[in-house]
């Protein structure tokens, strides 16, 4: 029998289920070119805002001892209309926006700016754990999330998808408000909100003092998320989280997921990790029989 | 626990060597960083100023190294500023190293650029015939001279220096050197680390004479590990794929000696 | 100069600052005099229940291949009466209760079963994520913490910690809710809800699917959430989370804890982490000059 | 990524021999776990329905390893009703291992307390004179008498089996053989395995000979790691201290032979 590695998600088809995390390389349609040749799925582009964004200082970014990485790049980005212009030449690869912002009208200009990109997707930053007044900020609060993804879906025909972290309030009433707004698809997690201190110095490492924890330490949470959501909603949902090998992309398979992204990873094992994983889903679905993705998707809800 | 190269590990700086009036060399005791690859370099904690990347420059004792930073902005002036006794983290090393050829080689650097070169040069072979160009603006911004001297007194060598103004050395920039000695002999091995225009100057020069050549390139960084995509040049990251490139690979790249981008990740002209 | 490990939780005064947490190893007395005798300042017992409990069957607990472990014992306990009877004898040990209930008056029964045993203190599990009713169902009811942590208070002199963790509200609030009753210390963090699936059988390895994420993945949560309760509140914290080493150590009293907690690391490292851990906070004291762990303590905050 | 000895592996039951109407042995291929010490133990993942303690059972194929699994309860039922091509997962090994003297050795085993023992006498040497004590209830009970007697071909050895009813062997309980066995010889080391009064008995016998005995315990495992405290047993945690304590460590636990906890925590009389 033959396997194939397509997958939809919701509205979104990919040839491959395997993508690029938000903030992750994603400044550059250069970079995403050959990483779509190199095996991603699609391209998720570092969270953009309505003006450029410098960012907090160095340090942005370390490994944990224990495993994992912490960062407070606090967003930094061009901004979403040079953003727009640089990937106005885009013909191949399917990249997702991702959005940051305040208020609902910040999200209206943004999509706007990109309505001549060929875009396979919106993603909305509601979780970014570390930069004042977007990210988690917004997505800890239902009812503007209910806003936003009203104003988004009216404001464009591409698909959108709404990112979600852990965050003061429960994750499963932003996944649920999005929802009711009419979003396409969910992507779980973002970073979990941490801190590390040398002990030498004595103070905080990051400029930021709190950055996102990402890698395998998350894994499971991720992956606990990913279940949650997708025993409780009917939703279309990726899964992002300390993803690091094909075993673990066919774990958030079996939570529910339809797809899956990698952060960390692509800097631990650099850019054949994606084919890597690719390869060694199709080998799995192989082994075990299935000839697409979709049927593996949530078969370890029934236990 | 096995020490995390990605966690900044805290060093106590031992020795400062002002090598001109903005630069100096601060010399510190670590293993792993006193035995990395020539063109390795490390992101540099100064704590409570910045982190930034820095070329791992050789110290001639055991279990040493250091770094030689230019006072520049409020970064590396926070670095430049720090004394014997003061702390700062390191994490690393990172990047790949230079691919060394032997036979005639020629080392083209300028400012800090040097850094990496030196570590080359405890690399050479007794029989490489090594010729070491280096730019600078003016007089009192030469150093590494005698050291470059000095690392290469086995062999047979020639130390060239350059100045904009003519108030040491050569007078001319020191690509106008480069041009010159590729006329005069054929190098198995050419190697460059310092301003991009002088870089891209001379991968220019090497590969229209069809010479090996290998550049160290300089972006901003904010992880060094390939996670934030801030040193990215053209469809290269700076920090995982270099920093060093090969001339045929960097003469197809749209951006080497063009562009670069901001700390907002815009793209800008040189 | 000479350095002291003795520390002081608010009115809990103890001569070494690393205890045994909560469900690890706490179910004997006799384990408890080991333990104390081999180098932990305090230990804190099984959460408690009412009633004896059996607990989820097997499999409870097992290691992520990432690190860390992933547990649902189920808060299996012999029962409050029953573990007062076998503790009554004790002298030597500051042995501290951890509680777990749902009502105020499941907490009142259980302390004054207490009333013959010589405590050092109790703690309320507010935070355990995988057993319903209890636990974190409780922690994330601010108006029920309430109600519980007063009744408590009025129920016995014996210092009472309330024990905190990630939860589906602000763990924060519940910490403001804990401190406006009354409370004398705060413990963070107990386990993050997570989840793993056999990617070869497809269902969740756990019998109880989700379980709690311990051990060096949640010290960077752990330290972020120690950090964020001394910036807020005026409240003596126990640090819990992912600690293995006297440097994860230093960085929870760096963060603001004056005591900490060691779970998973019992198992990877043995009984011997106790003074191996202790051991290494003096020698930094030492070198630092340090001569009260008291002096340390949230110094990163100044930053 | 290395196996985490932690995390279960899934292996395939490839073999299963009825040893008698109540006890299996499921073979199946495992690198680590054919390679274990005598005495260790795994946590067996029975799927859909538990995960207990089992003693690592050697198979004579290499990289294969075995469980010799009693149906009794729900989850060794599970287990035992397992067939080839059926999955299990396992983590560790754990546990320490019995620490084999050599001359005149004796070993006491009941039920599948005989699987450590067995895995013992691969590492006799064949200079070593060996006694095997298996006690069973009645004559289909007995197993792995004929595979002790192999696996001791090359030694001086006895293999001798008592049947409490005298269906088989010689009538009686295993523990009034030990009793005879040490009067008449002064063994070197003495290895038990089984149930807890058997090997109670045992220990007391050769602690007041002054004979070198150790035991390995059972009590109910979640963890196996040494962090829930549920196979506590006086001071000692089985799975982590154990399983396998000496004679003269028993003798000083006051609950070794009376108490055991139940899946509460409960001390419970035996
Ligand atoms: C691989 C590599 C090796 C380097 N080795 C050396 C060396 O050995 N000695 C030396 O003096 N300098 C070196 N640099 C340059 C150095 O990292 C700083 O960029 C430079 O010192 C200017 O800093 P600043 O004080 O102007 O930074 P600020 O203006 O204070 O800027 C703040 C931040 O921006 C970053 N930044 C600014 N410009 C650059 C840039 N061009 N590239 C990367 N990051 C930048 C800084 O690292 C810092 O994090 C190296 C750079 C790279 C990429
Ligand atoms: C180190 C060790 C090695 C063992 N080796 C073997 C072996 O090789 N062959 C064999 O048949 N049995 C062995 N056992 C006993 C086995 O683990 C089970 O306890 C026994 O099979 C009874 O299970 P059950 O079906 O009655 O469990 P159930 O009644 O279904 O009980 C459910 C749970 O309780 C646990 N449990 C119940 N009784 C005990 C006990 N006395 N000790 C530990 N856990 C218990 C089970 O593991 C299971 O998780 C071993 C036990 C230990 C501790
Ligand atoms: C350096 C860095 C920058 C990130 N920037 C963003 C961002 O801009 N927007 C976003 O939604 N997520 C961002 N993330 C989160 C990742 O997209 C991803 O959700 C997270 O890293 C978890 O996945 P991982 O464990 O595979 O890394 C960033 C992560 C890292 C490590
Ligand atoms: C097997 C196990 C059982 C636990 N049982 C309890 C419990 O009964 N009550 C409680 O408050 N915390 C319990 N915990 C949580 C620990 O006390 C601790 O908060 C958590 O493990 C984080 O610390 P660590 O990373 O050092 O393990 C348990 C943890 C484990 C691993
Ligand atoms: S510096 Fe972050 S990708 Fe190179
Ligand atoms: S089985 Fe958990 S401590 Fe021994």
């Amino acid at each position: 029998m033959e396997a194939k590695l397509s997958t939809s998600i919701g509205p979104i088809q990919l040839q491959r289920p395997v993508m690029l995390a938000s903030g992750i390389l994603g400044i550059s349609l250069d970079v995403f070119n050959r990483l779509y040749r190199e095996g991603a799925g699609a391209v998720v582009t570092k969270s953009l805002s309505k003006e450029p964004w410098e960012g907090y200082p160095n340090p942005t970014i370390f490994g944990v001892k224990g495993g994992g990485w912490i960062n407070a790049v606090g967003l930094s980005n061009p901004g979403a209309s040079n953003f727009a212009k640089m990937i106005e030449q885009n013909k191949d690869v399917p990249i997702i926006v991702s959005l940051v912002g305040s208020i609902p009208e910040d999200f209206e200009f943004m999509v706007n700016e990109f309505s001549n990109c060929n875009l396979a997707g919106f993603e909305l930053n509601l979780s970014c754990p570390h930069v004042a007044k977007v990210g988690l900020e917004v997505g800890d609060d239902p009812e503007l999330v209910k806003k936003i993804v009203t104003t988004v879906k009216k404001s464009t025909k591409v698909p959108v998808i709404a990112k979600v972290g852990l965050g003061t309030t429960h994750y499963l009433d932003t996944v649920g408000a999005a929802i009711d707004s009419g979003i396409d698809a969910i992507t779980a997690i973002n970073t979990v909100r941490s801190m590390a201190i040398d002990t030498e110095t004595q103070r905080p490492i990051l400029s930021n003092k709190f950055g996102g924890l990402s890698g395998t330490p998350i894994k499971p949470i991720a992956l606990r998320c990913v279940f949650e959501i997708s025993s409780k909603y009917k939703i279309p949902i990726i899964g992002c989280g300390g993803i690091s090998n094909w075993e673990d992309a066919v774990e958030f398979f079996l939570a529910g997921a339809s797809a899956i992204q990698l952060g960390s990873a692509v800097g631990d094992r650099w850019i054949e990790v994606f084919n890597e994983i690719n390869t060694g889903i199709l080998d799995y679905m192989k082994k075990k029989g299935f000839s697409k993705i979709e049927e593996m998707v949530g078969l370890a809800k029934k236990f | 626990m096995p020490r995390n190269f990605n966690h900044t590990t805290i060093c106590t700086i031992e020795k400062v060597v002002d090598e001109t009036p903005t630069v100096r060399t601060l010399v510190f005791s670590d293993e792993v960083m006193s035995n990395v690859l020539p063109g390795q370099f490390a992101m540099v904690w100064v704590p409570g100023i910045n982190e930034l990347p820095m070329s791992v420059m050789i110290s001639d004792e055991k279990g040493k190294a250091a770094f030689t930073v230019r006072k520049h902005g409020p970064s590396s002036t926070g670095l430049f500023n720090l004394g014997v006794g003061e702390q700062i983290g390191v994490r690393g090393p990172y990047g790949n190293s230079f691919d060394l050829k032997h036979g005639k080689i020629l080392l083209v650097g300028g400012g800090t650029g040097l850094v990496p070169l030196m570590r080359l040069l405890t690399f050479v072979e007794p029989s490489d015939d090594v010729t070491v160009l280096i730019g600078a603006k003016t007089k009192e911004e030469v150093f590494f001279e005698d050291l470059a001297n000095k690392l290469l007194e086995k062999n047979p060598h020639k130390v060239i220096v350059t100045t904009d103004d003519g108030s040491y050395g050569e007078k001319g920039f020191v690509t106008d050197m480069v041009e010159k000695s590729v006329n005069q002999t054929t190098f198995d091995g050419i190697y460059t680390c310092g301003p991009e225009i002088m870089m891209h100057k001379t991968v220019q020069i090497a590969n229209s004479k069809g010479m090996f050549v290998q550049a160290s390139l300089e972006r901003m960084m904010k992880c060094g590990v390939g996670i934030c995509g801030s040193c990215c040049v053209g469809e290269d990251l700076v920090c995982k794929d270099g920093t060093i490139f090969s001339g045929d690979h960097l003469s197809s790249n749209k951006e080497f000696g063009y562009f670069y981008r901001n700390k907002a990740g815009i793209l800008e002209k040189y």
